[in-house]
């Protein structure tokens, strides 16, 4: 299963934790099981998220491929001057 | 996305990438022919002016535009009625809907409350003056940390603190808390033999680009718009427009002008939906300018902050535990860069137990705006100074403790994930190689060393290569060029194609010309336009070969590209006469038409990038003043495509954080107004406070392009503040923890320490 | 509004006197356009004084200087004799803003604009420079350190305007000097400025001294208990020390954007320390 | 309000305007005389980029009045190369990657040209603090005033 690591500001919205083992085929359904699992979630999501799979930032991945092993870590989407 | 592999970029020999041609816009800019914002006219032209709120937070009852209305010359007055109701637009949007035209409430001195069209500047000023808005002025609040205390003016009864649970009873001015970090920051404290615990602050700071921002706009009775503008992103302003005025995204053109400087200022819309408004009342076009006061007083400066930091480590110096606690002040709205800080703090080592929190707080001053790496150098300044208070500490010279505890490939970032092959270590060593860091110091001369990091980013761009018939070569490109990527595009297509540098024009194409791309930001320009043009080189490439194997009669595949002309593939592919690009755009009516490469990308895989900074400050210890003496910037680039262009960004970025660090400062008085809103009191530096600064251009390459370019635009701003603070505290002798580092504040530091009330 | 370029100072004086409201004197204008610009006046008349003769002419004058009142800071920084004679006037003046500012700027205009932070304000008052006002009544002279009254005001009445500043006849071993306080090296208004002005007999013992400050009082002040300090010592330490001291004593500063209260008394202590010892030096140097 | 009526010569051609009475010279070069090189940049004398010269003195055209043109002789940017030949200045700023957004650039090279004018080996502290007038954003200076140094150089050559 894939290992997902939520920001520390979700914590609280995710019942406490972070981490989570789970399979979903592309980013946008893994958000999806997570706001379903945890629907405190959903607003924060839908603030904009970047995603890191595998180390590799993705700004808009809603449809990028999670394989099995995966290391994906959720964070705030990103800006720039 | 095709990757080449590290190795290609690492062995591919260049040939006219990382040259130093002149640019192809220079001819233009020396002789005053570029036109920026400003520049243009239109047929039956009128002038806009903006009537903005006098106070720092105040309910509007009423606005009585009658009188303006009836004055001879006035086309147009609007209000916030002009605009869309705002119910159908997603939360960010609906801020910049309220924050382009006041609702309700002014948040702000100098927030939009209406608007003029008139026929020329003097009726439309007198026109503002027959505005009758009736105020309720209400309290106020500036200051970031007087803005989270209970009883502070609360800014929006309907903001509750995001990132905590359970919600919370009561509105406040916190819009957000957020949480970084990994290990166990308790017992990484418990290991440490050294402490050190400190507070910092830093004041608001802003773009300061020359250019005020400035339109054009032209809004037909068909619903037809066209606007020109000064702008890091026209795809993003003619959605943005298009969004807050209902119109169809079709039905808006948008065209950017020459830009001057931006630095993230002009990655938001302020006056434009304005000035669209306003034509599409006349009828006419309608160009509105910002005079200097209104960019300070109504456009995006960055954040104004206060952090607290504590790193714990061994007496070898390693650091064991990290944390801080920023509080960002993002104006008026949600939305303060404290997000990136906290990200950012720690991003340069290597630490198994660190944490930061991040408060994103509003308060009655504008809605900032992005600046140069927005949020990371305000958290570098309190990092960098602490790693180096620690360092003094523990009895380390400071850049061997940083060294020791710098990230490297492999290591686990402070906001999660882990980094590929990085340039932190590189720019440490070159720092510590370079004379500038053996020459001997003068009296009362201070030596400071800061790190620095940024994300850089990709995002959505969309490039258009189309050849000519005289074998020459029209790029069009989506992204502002606002420091010389043109030319760094030229030689990016020069590259691929085989052709010299000036066979390509590189130009900015309009909204209507182009798919849509992301706003030059991010540093995103030569790694992500420049990836889409080298693809879309190669996707003419492509086609320039199957046009030769057309004219040879062999198959497209035993046809290669070298050095700018078709040839067959190998001896068995027939012995055929190379086609040059020209031979073959001048037979293209023949062979299949027009000859064209395109290539869109949501492009990711921008690399991070790490600098280090080195800096010599005198102290004059009688009256506090600082004076730079000696300035050097090591950064990693990836790939520098024009070495010249390159070194401009490091060297703009150490300039702006000098400003940032000794005189640049929103000064607020205790009416909430702000009190130096003019270049004479916001004291950006001048030619004569700068010494040369000395640039290290490192090229580690960045897997993710296939050149191995890395943006450079943003780092650069990173550390400078923080590399100063430390040269200015070791001059005077005491620790500086507030910026500006003004001579009052130096010198009330070292008289502060005279009298024993700081080491 | 109108504007009007007289070629005699009558004709000047006759269109400040007459039915305009708020008539004012374009010199160099670095301050009037500025003022103008963000509203804070708004003049019915403006009278350009730039072509009436004289008015951008420097001459000898009674052994000291005649400095027309529309002759711009690098007309002033160009004039060798005028420089080698009051190098603290030239120098103070030469700070006024950019090197354009400097191709506009008049000391007629920094005296008038009555600025308490005006540069060139405080090397006059200390060079015991005079201003030669033209009126409907005639012609008189005023002290410079007489004519601005308040910030913004001027004892100037109704149709007068500041023909020229005159400088005295330079006394032997004297010297001058000007230095201020700014956060950057240029483009910054002073928050502290401090002019020191001394001549010393054969012996070097200082017989005659004037020291001003300026930014640190509603108007530049003239600090008889700092020449004191100076007048009758060989300008040593325990000289300087009194000076230092009697500056910071007489500041009344403010707080404002620039500058807090106890830096501005601070530093004017420190920077007249420093001036006099430049103006020592000019004085030892010159014959 | 009453306009004025202005005869002047601005890069040496002739010219005649009517202006308000307090119309500062820039928004006559650029909105009457669609001379746009000069630019606005703060309108209060503090960042030089509308510098031009007046009967050869560099001055911020927002701190003058049109109506102060009479009878003189300007001089703008736009009179800076001759013809198609590009004065050293322009051209050491383009070799030398003197400018990145350019907004600020007419302003540095009219006040550069005046300084050469009067200076024809300046070193760098005098380059620094005659240009001290003029605000960049964008280079941190340093290019700027290797082109200046590169340009008298090559105007010492002749």
């Amino acid at each position: 299963m894939a290992k997902i690591i939520l920001p520390g500001s979700m914590r609280a919205a995710a019942g406490g934790r972070i981490e989570f083992e789970m399979d979903a085929p592309n980013v946008q359904q893994l958000l999806a099981r997570l706001s379903a699992e945890f629907p405190k979630l959903k607003p924060l999501f839908d603030r904009g998220v970047s995603v890191s799979i595998d180390n590799h930032m993705y700004r808009d991945a809603e449809l990028q491929p999670i394989a099995a092993n995966s290391e994906v870590y959720i964070l705030p989407r990103m800006q720039g001057g | 996305m095709p990757l080449d592999p590290q190795a290609d970029v690492k062995s591919r020999k260049f040939k006219v990438v990382g040259t130093r041609p002149l640019r192809p816009d220079g001819i233009d800019k020396v002789t005053g022919r570029a036109k920026f914002g400003a520049d243009a006219t239109a047929p039956g032209m009128l002038i806009g002016r903006v009537l903005r709120s006098p106070h720092a937070h105040a309910r509007i009852r009423k606005i009585d535009s009658s009188k303006a209305e009836k004055l001879s010359g006035v086309k147009a007055v609007i209000t916030a009625t002009d605009f869309v109701d705002g119910a159908d637009l997603d939360k960010g949007t609906r801020d910049v809907l309220v924050n382009v035209m006041a609702r309700g409430k002014a948040l702000y001195e100098g927030h939009a409350v209406a608007a003029v069209a008139a026929i020329n500047a003097t009726v439309a000023k007198k026109a503002l003056s027959l505005i009758k808005v009736d105020y309720e002025v209400l309290p106020h609040v500036t200051d970031v940390d007087e803005s989270m205390k209970p009883g502070a003016p609360v800014l929006h009864d309907d903001l509750y603190t995001g990132g905590v649970e359970p919600k919370l009873k009561k509105a406040s001015n916190v819009a957000f808390r957020h949480e970084f970090g990994h290990g166990d920051i308790e017992k990484g404290f418990k290991e440490a033999d050294v402490i050190v615990e400190r507070s910092y602050k830093t004041e608001a700071t802003h773009q300061g680009y020359i250019e005020p921002h400035a339109c054009l706009a032209s809004v037909g009775p068909d619903g037809q718009g066209e606007l020109w503008v000064c702008t890091q992103g026209h795809f993003m302003v003619r959605n943005t427009c298009a969004a807050l005025l209902g119109m169809d995204v079709s039905k808006l053109r948008v065209t950017a002008s020459e830009i001057g400087g931006g630095f993230g200022g002009k990655t938001t819309v302020f006056i434009e939906p304005v000035a669209l408004a306003l034509s599409r009342k006349a009828n006419r076009p309608v160009k509105v300018v910002m005079n200097r006061e209104e960019v300070f007083k109504a456009t995006g400066p960055t954040s104004s902050t206060s952090i607290d930091v504590k790193i714990g480590a061994k007496r070898d110096g390693r650091i064991t535990a990290a944390w801080s606690e920023l509080r960002y002040q993002g104006g008026a709205f949600p939305g303060s860069p404290v997000e990136f800080g906290a990200m950012t703090a720690f991003a340069c080592y290597d630490l198994e137990n660190v944490k930061t929190i991040g408060y994103d707080v509003v308060c009655n001053r504008p809605k900032q705006a992005a600046y140069r790496a927005p949020g990371a150098p305000m958290a570098a300044f309190a990092v960098e100074s602490t790693v180096e208070e620690l360092a003094h500490k523990i009895g380390m010279n400071s850049m061997d403790l940083r060294l020791k505890n710098a990230a490297k490939e492999g290591t686990k970032s402070s906001y999660g994930p882990v980094y590929p092959p990085i340039g932190i270590r590189a720019t440490l060593e070159a720092a510590k190689n370079h004379p500038h860091y053996k020459a001997p110091l003068g009296p009362n001369t201070g030596r400071g060393v800061a790190c620095g990091f940024w994300f850089n980013f990709g995002g959505q761009t969309c490039t258009s290569l189309n050849i000519n018939i005289d074998g020459t070569v029209a790029l069009a490109v989506g992204t502002p060029d606002i420091g010389g990527s043109r030319a760094s595009m030229c030689l990016m297509a020069a590259e691929e194609l085989g052709i010299p540098y000036d066979k390509v024009r590189t130009i900015v194409a309009d909204t209507s010309s182009l798919g849509y791309n992301d706003v030059t930001d991010g540093s995103r320009t030569t790694f992500a336009s420049g990836l889409a043009t080298i693809n879309a080189a190669r996707d003419a490439v492509k086609k320039l070969c199957e046009r030769a194997a057309k004219t040879w009669g062999i198959p497209a595949d035993a046809v290669v590209w070298e050095d700018g002309q078709a040839k067959p593939a190998g001896a068995n592919a027939g012995n055929f006469p190379p086609l040059s690009l020209a031979e073959l755009a001048a037979n293209a009516a023949n062979t299949g038409g027009p000859i064209a490469g395109h290539y869109e990308i949501n492009a990711d895989g921008a690399g991070v990038s790490f600098a280090t900074h080195m800096v010599d400050a005198e102290v004059d210890k009688e009256t506090g003043k600082v004076e730079i003496k000696r300035y050097t910037v090591c950064q990693d680039a990836g790939k520098a495509i024009h070495p010249s262009y390159v070194e401009g960004q490091y060297q703009g970025g150490a300039a702006q954080g000098i400003g940032w660090a000794l005189n640049e400062e929103y000064i607020y008085g205790k009416d909430g107004r702000l009190q130096n809103a003019g270049f004479l009191d916001y004291r950006i530096p001048v030619c004569s406070d700068l010494p040369m600064i000395d640039t290290v251009i490192l090229e580690i390459p960045n897997p993710g392009h296939p050149y191995g370019v890395r943006g450079v635009g943003e780092t650069s701003i990173v550390p400078p503040m923080a590399a100063i603070a430390n040269a200015v505290s070791a001059g005077a002798g005491v620790r500086m923890t507030q910026l500006p580092m003004s001579p009052p504040k130096v010198l009330k530091a070292i008289n502060g320490k005279k009298a024993g009330k700081q080491h | 509004m109108q504007y009007e370029a007289p070629t005699t100072i009558n004709a000047a004086v006759k269109l400040l006197a007459g039915k305009a409201r708020t008539p004012r004197v374009l010199g160099g204008g670095t301050d009037l356009l500025v003022q103008m610009r963000t509203g804070r006046i708004e003049p019915d008349l403006l009278v350009d004084v730039k072509r009436i003769p004289g008015m951008r002419d420097i001459t000898a004058k009674a052994g000291g200087f005649r400095i027309g009142a529309a002759v711009s800071g690098s007309e002033l920084g160009e004039n060798k004799a005028l420089k080698k004679a009051w190098p603290g006037v030239v120098e103070a003046a030469n700070l006024i803003g950019s090197t354009q500012i400097q191709g506009r700027a008049t000391l007629a205009g920094n005296l008038c604009n009555a600025s308490p932070a005006a540069d060139a304000v405080p090397a006059l008052v200390c060079a015991g420079a005079v201003a030669v006002i033209a009126g409907p009544k005639g012609k008189r002279s005023v002290p410079v350190e007489k004519v601005p009254t308040a910030p913004g005001k001027t004892c100037l009445k109704k149709g007068e305007l500041v023909e020229a500043i005159l400088l005295p006849k330079r006394a032997p071993r004297s010297g001058d000097a000007y230095l201020r306080l700014i956060p950057r090296s240029e483009m910054d208004i002073a928050v502290v400025g401090v002019g020191v002005n001394l001549t010393l007999d054969a012996k070097g013992v200082c017989t005659a001294a004037r020291v001003s400050l300026g930014a640190v009082a509603a108007q530049v002040l003239l600090v008889a208990d700092a020449a004191k300090a100076l007048i009758g010592s060989k300008v040593d330490d325990a000289a300087l020390d009194k000076l230092a001291a009697a500056c910071s004593a007489a500041c009344r500063p403010i707080d404002d954007k620039r500058g807090t209260k106890e830096y501005r008394i601070e530093v004017a202590g420190v920077l007249a320390r420093r001036a006099a010892q430049i103006a020592l030096k000019r004085a030892k140097g010159s014959k | 309000m009453s306009q004025v009526r202005v005869s002047t010569k601005i890069n040496g051609d002739a010219i005649e305007f009517l202006c308000e009475a307090d119309e500062p010279l820039l928004d006559v070069l650029r909105d009457r005389l669609g001379l746009t090189g000069a630019k606005e940049g703060c309108g209060t004398g503090d960042c030089g980029a509308c510098s031009v010269t007046v009967d050869g003195r560099l001055v911020c055209s927002c701190l003058v009045l049109g109506a102060e043109a009479e009878g003189r002789e300007i001089r703008t940017i736009e009179g800076m190369a001759n013809g198609e030949q590009l004065h050293p200045l322009q051209k050491q700023f383009i070799a030398h990657a003197a400018l990145q957004c350019g907004i600020c650039t007419p302003g540095f090279l009219v006040a550069a040209k005046s300084l050469l004018e009067r200076n024809s080996n300046p070193s760098e502290h005098e380059i620094r603090f005659w240009l001290a007038g003029n605000l960049c954003r964008c280079t941190g200076y340093d290019k700027i005033v290797r082109a200046v140094q590169a340009a008298a150089a090559e105007m010492r050559k002749g």
